[in-house]
């Protein structure tokens, strides 16, 4: 059995086949033989080449999210893996910059209006979150072409505040 | 000794102090707002009200409500736990005039360490050593600038009614002080419900050390030692301990006799904290004393023996202290790590949602003050601490062991956490070497980035992710959110025809 | 320091020994039977291997296998941890013969105290005051009758070979000798794997008073107190707390230097406890050295803030005791609850089977040294202790109040327990005051049933079942056995029509 | 929507309606009014009458597994409720004794044999589990008119190990 995980921005090829009680997997650099326990839905207990790990896993729409040895893993099956539109290293898109809220929240300020023209570091708007505030800085000089909320709306961190345009 | 006590809290420190409650036969009441109607506090109470909704001037900072359903549940005294009202000396007047107990100090005393300016001026007098800085709060922007001009760059902003780093900020020329006062205003007049600021001289590398300090109604005080809190992010302490490396007996001494001369000039009661900065020529600052349980208190009452949350209710009953300061010792070593809902990954942005599972440590000598569960929300509108790990050792070296494998297998799943910047935190030398001081992030956490084990680990990851997928497809019907943690869905395996 | 060491045992000792020596920086090797793969040892351990079939013979209790699995894992020391091959002075040689260190006793002066006659010969030797009874073990059946009537009924049959209630039976009168010897021998033969039992005077109403002792390689030792473990079922602790209440402590000091007395004359090193009888006329018996770690040792470990199984490894490595007698002392009162899959209604049956959900309480001060979890199969081929329900208070009183709290939160479903037994034993007047004897529960706890609040908390269980029936039926799909918790069936929605 | 619970050879009819949050729990001797968080599948969190209680359950097969504040009770839809035969007050079953084991386990020794004469307290059988031993004793003179298994079986609380007849 074959399966396509995105990690991290990381496409990794897993092949598995299981004889009788043990998966051998091919990571593509590497083969494991592997035992498993089932502990529960939530949590499996591996022997890996003879090596004991407890992994604890919980599924979220199309994600997988795991977790080895005190850190968490966020693992996306290929197909379902998003990727935002390519930005280049100014983070502009076509010669405009969305800006986005750094995390969902609510919007306490926005300072601009459109039209308006920014400088580079000028505060645009302030997000708040769990009573602390995220000040939202101009990353060019250039004009506020839309403002798509208003102040004490709630935003997640896919739609963009604000749309700027850099000066020609 | 108090039949029903309100805890007007939410979160981890609700449910310490209503197993507190419990313990000593004293009926709960527990408040929530609409989006902790599923909190561990209010299953746990005896009963539970709710106050309204989710932002904090709707519940947790509603008065008038909480006093409302006190008098409702027939409460007879008030535990505020720590932030929202706790240190609201509004708060504790209006329940000394409706003759409820608030468990805390006396109104009078609570003003003035609640107003960081005030104390300043009374401690003076007295001698006990201040910082530097203004007399009082700041009013327009140009007195600020004169000020921090007078005082010298770098400045700290900090809020007069409140704590807990909230409204503090390090200003380090002209140009950020006006969004910096601004945002400080803003941020502790969401907190505190006050937004008064002032500036102080910024004491450079210091180490934070506090005072656990109990005091009863007839004029007895004692302390509990110190708590060292230097490791912070912006201001917001994460991981606390006890013993500090810094001090020597006599210095631990000599500040525990100043931390109750503090409360005893402000004829403070019940439970506090005095804080002071401890500088790197060994020289101590009085900085403010935090009027209420803390955060960190259960690093004190694991290498003391004492429970304060059970003392504080004593004392607000009338008893006395039932100890002296000689009698008093420290045990062991203790440290607290505070699991934020945070990403440390991005500039730890706050995240929340639902926590799918949850796998907390256990064992000798650790203690977990949390308030999760599998499939609980953690909402946006309110602190993002999710829980306290707590390990106590032998010695300094054993409890920081106990804690990077307590860490190793705290799974929260479903949002970020800090847990392994935590647990790599301990683990660096500097750390080890207890070289702790307010600077510790800056100075050797700025690079942080998942350590080299960390590819190994994500191989066991995706080994474990492809295995569950392999033998959920072999079984019927696909995993779903939260499985078997949500609860409006039954769990079931699905018969066919059935 | 070794680097790894093999852990020849199962269950919550297993796992709170793995822990020890992950915070120690020891890798771990776990052995288990067939019946335990699924055991919490096996899945917390480095590297995990099979022994064999579920009886002990076959496993557990497997030298030849256990000796060839430590070589496989290249382990440099065995924990033995309690019971099973623990105490077999055969299995320590074994090991010396080896090259393995054995975490314990060195084989000759196990093999002394692990034979109660040779024991109570040497002690005698050296005015250790013992109770009158044989000095040899019976031979045929006419010896120990003849032996009985020397001694006088009633008389208490004893494994020579072991301890912890295995074999051990109170002999009233001629007429049960017989089939009490042979059941005792049959006992102590499958749990010691040597049959011999002797007779002794029976003392009455007696408290059971033992002392922890710790003794490195090089002749120092000390002790760390008592433990009164005089509430037993069957002669089988159920609840043990330490200080005792029948303690002063010129008594305690006197009791202490026996024991080191013991200890030393018997040339033991490593971890031990020193077991006396306390009569009503404050008159104390040594009744035997239990050569191993004991079930009841974190109540120890509480109140005087030692780890007894780090230092047990420390020993064993050859490290000095790191403290002398002066600096140790008891800090507050621990209570464990032993809690085993038994049927209090029912003659206290044992009860396996799978455990279909688990919650286990916590909060400050309460330790919990368990090897459960939900989903779990409770197998009847081992002893039916599940977990240790540790709880510590400032004073005997707010720990007796913590352990009733504990408890009612101690959720085990779908096999029995004695939770609610326990809880209501602890509640009882007779031993909220202290009077704690080893008749207690004939005398206290015969007439035992459930309290009256059962009525109402029997009114809320069919309350809850009902609402949960009507959610279930209104959701599709149906709950099924271990909700959530059967690892061959997928949680799912069931999706019409999918 | 009704109910007929078994709980402790008890039988208990219970009544819910359901009215938006609130349940109304009719027992018969009381009503009360219920409010319900369900946290998990296996914990509900009640408010009855406004007073907060937990529960934690779990199914098997027909039985549900309910825990109160340190008490596990088991509680069988009424249907599925299952009887043994009726004994009278000497535990016999027309003139016979069917000699149970206390609980399942390993048959250690079978010490009599089918037409033996046994008298009262005898030991019939030795049952092992946990690696407790459990004397199984005779509770009449009488003859041992079948034995039903062979040291080292496997027993449950079910089958009887043997029969005995009263002496006439």
């Amino acid at each position: 059995m074959e399966f396509e995980f995105n990690l991290e921005d990381k496409l990794y090829k897993i092949t598995i086949e299981k004889k009788g009680e043990v998966y051998f997997v091919d990571l593509g650099n590497s083969k494991k033989e592997v035992k498993v326990q089932t502990i529960s839905p939530n949590c499996l207990s591996l022997s890996i080449d003879g090596h004991n790990q407890t992994a604890y896993l919980a599924d979220a729409e199309n994600k997988k999210f795991v977790f080895v040895q005190g850190e968490q893993f966020i693992i996306q099956e290929k197909e379902s893996a998003k990727v935002r539109k390519k930005e280049d290293e100014a983070g502009l898109i076509d010669g405009k910059q969305l800006v986005f809220a750094p995390m969902p929240g609510r919007i306490l300020k926005i300072l601009v209006s459109e039209g308006e023209k920014v400088r580079k570091k000028q505060s645009l708007a302030i997000v708040e979150a769990m009573k602390m505030e995220h000040e939202i800085k101009s990353a060019l000089d250039g004009i506020v072409k839309k403002v798509n909320f208003k102040e004490n709306q709630m935003v997640d961190t896919e739609e963009p505040i604000m749309e700027l345009e850099q000066e020609k | 000794m108090f039949k029903k006590i309100l805890i007007a809290n939410r979160g981890e420190i609700a449910v310490r102090i209503i197993r507190a409650c419990k313990e000593m036969g004293i009926e709960t009441v527990a408040v929530y707002s609409d989006v902790d109607r599923k909190a561990l506090h209010v299953q746990m109470a005896d009963e539970a009200y709710l106050l309204g909704l989710a932002p904090p001037l709707e519940s947790y900072l509603n008065i008038d409500k909480i006093i409302e359903v006190t008098g409702k549940s027939k409460a007879e005294a008030i535990h505020p736990g720590y932030g929202f009202l706790a240190e609201n000396y509004l708060f504790s007047k209006r329940c000394e005039d409706e003759k409820i107990t608030f468990i805390g100090p006396n109104s009078k005393a609570l003003r003035l360490v609640g107003d960081k300016l005030e104390s300043r001026k009374t401690m003076t007098q007295v001698k006990i050593p201040i910082i530097p800085g203004m007399q009082m709060k700041g009013g327009n922007l140009k007195d600020f600038e004169e000020q921090a001009e007078k005082i010298g760059y770098p400045v700290m902003l900090k809020a007069s009614a409140g704590g807990g780093g909230k409204g503090m900020r390090i200003i380090r020329s002209k140009e950020d002080l006006k969004s910096s006062v601004e945002a400080g205003m803003r941020e502790a007049k969401s907190a505190f419900g006050d937004e008064s600021v002032y500036l102080e001289k910024c004491v450079e590398r210091p180490r934070h050390i506090e005072f656990q300090v109990l005091a009863d109604n007839y004029g007895n005080a004692v302390h509990l030692f110190e708590r060292e809190c230097s490791i912070q992010r912006r201001h917001q302490k994460i991981i606390e301990e006890t013993p500090s490396t810094a001090l020597t007996p006599g210095l631990r001494a000599e500040m525990g006799k100043t931390a109750v001369k503090v409360i005893q000039t402000a004829n403070y009661n019940n439970a506090g904290t005095v804080e002071f900065l401890l500088d790197e020529n060994g020289k101590y600052y009085f900085l403010e004393v935090n009027a209420r349980i803390q955060v960190e208190h259960p690093i004190t009452e694991m290498v003391t023996g004492v429970d304060l949350v059970k003392s504080q209710i004593k004392i607000a009953s009338g008893e006395k202290l039932p100890f002296s300061q000689e009698v008093l010792s420290q045990r062991g070593h203790a440290i607290e790590c505070r699991i934020y809902a945070e990403d440390p990954e991005n500039d730890f942005l706050p995240s929340f949602g639902k926590i799918l599972f949850v796998n907390e440590p256990s064992g000798p000598g650790i203690r977990n003050d949390s308030g999760l569960y599998s499939g609980i929300e953690v909402a946006m509108h309110y602190d993002p601490i999710l829980a306290k790990l707590i390990c106590w050792g032998e010695n300094r070296e054993s409890a920081r062991n106990r804690a990077v494998q307590a860490l190793s297998d705290y799974a929260i799943l479903g949002i970020k956490t800090q847990v392994n910047y935590l647990k790599d935190l301990l683990s660096h030398p500097e750390f080890a070497a207890g070289n702790t001081r307010t600077d510790f992030i800056p100075k050797n956490m700025s690079d942080w980035k998942e350590k080299m084990s960390r590819e190994e680990l994500k191989e066991t990851a995706l080994i474990a992710a492809a295995i569950q997928s392999m033998d959920e497809t072999s079984t019927k019907g696909k995993m779903i959110e939260a499985a078997g943690f949500d609860p409006w869905i039954s769990l079931g395996k699905w018969e066919i025809g059935a």
